[in-house]
């Protein structure tokens, strides 16, 4: 299992590589960029903040958690960026390898569905004319 | 008590700092400390969810606070 | 889109590049390796052999297809391998970037799910004790 | 009319050449065509499934063969 929070660019082949396992044929790979808009406004670059102790503890958790619902799981890795990105900059990847593939996209699904849920990290989107943390508000 | 309370994101901005220093009754619930907090920083009652982390657990509002309890306020995550 | 066959290894994070999109902050990528066995035997190795004009035109179609139910696709890629294989090598890369990530989910086992019914593209399973075709027989 | 039949994996192994060169009536459909050829090669009738494709399309059993066509055996795909 690979799990990291890091403020440095995510190589990306590096976690792919860490999720295959030679018993496993599949493997599902998320990776969350940034992109240059958002709810129609046009972004500049974000800034994410973490607890660390506790976002490695949750992403831990999550990951433990879909080994339980599928328990056929190989490999785990969840590597979360830190700091500031720019439009195009990988901020997250989740890779999980399976022996066999419908559950190797359910188990990614799971993952970074319920990391965007529990998962204390927090993003600042910044635009042109001022900047938001996301969900913050209702 | 006293407890140190992490703060992050929009949290810490409406506070204005990355650690809260806060004497509390020994044995301060979860929800007795967010309304305490919520006193002193009405800002923190316009949020779309305010949770407490206890040793790296999110607590329930009936959870019971010690003095060497790791305590941070969660606000609303958007990690990914 | 990207659409290739090749009999080299695949470049799986040239593939995931090719995929990514300014404007779409999701990207789903499935990769196929070479499992050590199959159906419970043990797999030495695998070759693979491709209708080279009928492939590319299927994989393509299979694309379009995607880019249809899923009209928000931004990129798609689909890299093929050929020839011999050994344990861990990638035999398939697939990759989709969207805006959001629920459809690169979709969008990507949709792809491979379709691909593997009817992309001409046959594999030979090598056993310490013979080969076979797979799923040639019933 | 002469069809060259292209042959790929199993089915290539069963006839013993990638190519086939096959003398078929003018006309003839995808079904006659496999019933052929299930007469000279046994071993075909033994496949989980046995399509034909014609200009990088799968054909239907009643679509008609023309001389120019790219037509090609098309055993159980197992491609991924």
């Amino acid at each position: 299992m690979l799990i990291q929070l890091t403020d440095q660019p995510i190589d990306v082949a590096a976690v792919l590589q860490a999720a295959q396992a030679d018993g496993a044929g599949a493997v599902n790979a998320f990776i969350g960029t940034i992109r240059n808009q958002s709810t129609g406004r046009r972004v500049v670059r974000l800034h994410y903040e973490a607890y660390d102790q506790m976002a490695l503890h949750q992403l831990r958790r999550v990951a433990e958690q879909a080994v339980e619902k599928w328990p056929m799981l190989q490999q785990v890795a969840v590597v979360h960026r830190k700091g500031t990105l720019e439009i195009g900059d990988v901020a997250v990847v989740v890779a999980v390898s399976t022996p066999h593939r419908a559950e190797s996209f359910a188990a990614c699904q799971f993952i970074i569905d319920t990391l965007k849920q529990v998962v204390p990290i927090w993003k600042k989107e910044e635009y042109e004319d001022g900047s938001v943390w996301v969900a913050a508000h209702p | 008590m006293n407890l140190s309370i992490a703060l992050f994101g929009i949290t810490r901005e409406i506070v204005g700092s990355s650690v809260l220093q806060l004497d509390v009754p020994e044995g301060q619930s979860v929800d007795g400390l967010l309304t305490q907090l919520r006193q002193h920083y009405p800002a923190l009652g316009q949020l779309s969810s305010l949770a407490v982390a206890v040793n790296n657990e999110y607590a329930e509002p009936t959870d019971r606070l010690h003095e060497r309890d790791d305590v941070a306020l969660i606000p609303p995550v958007s990690g990914g």
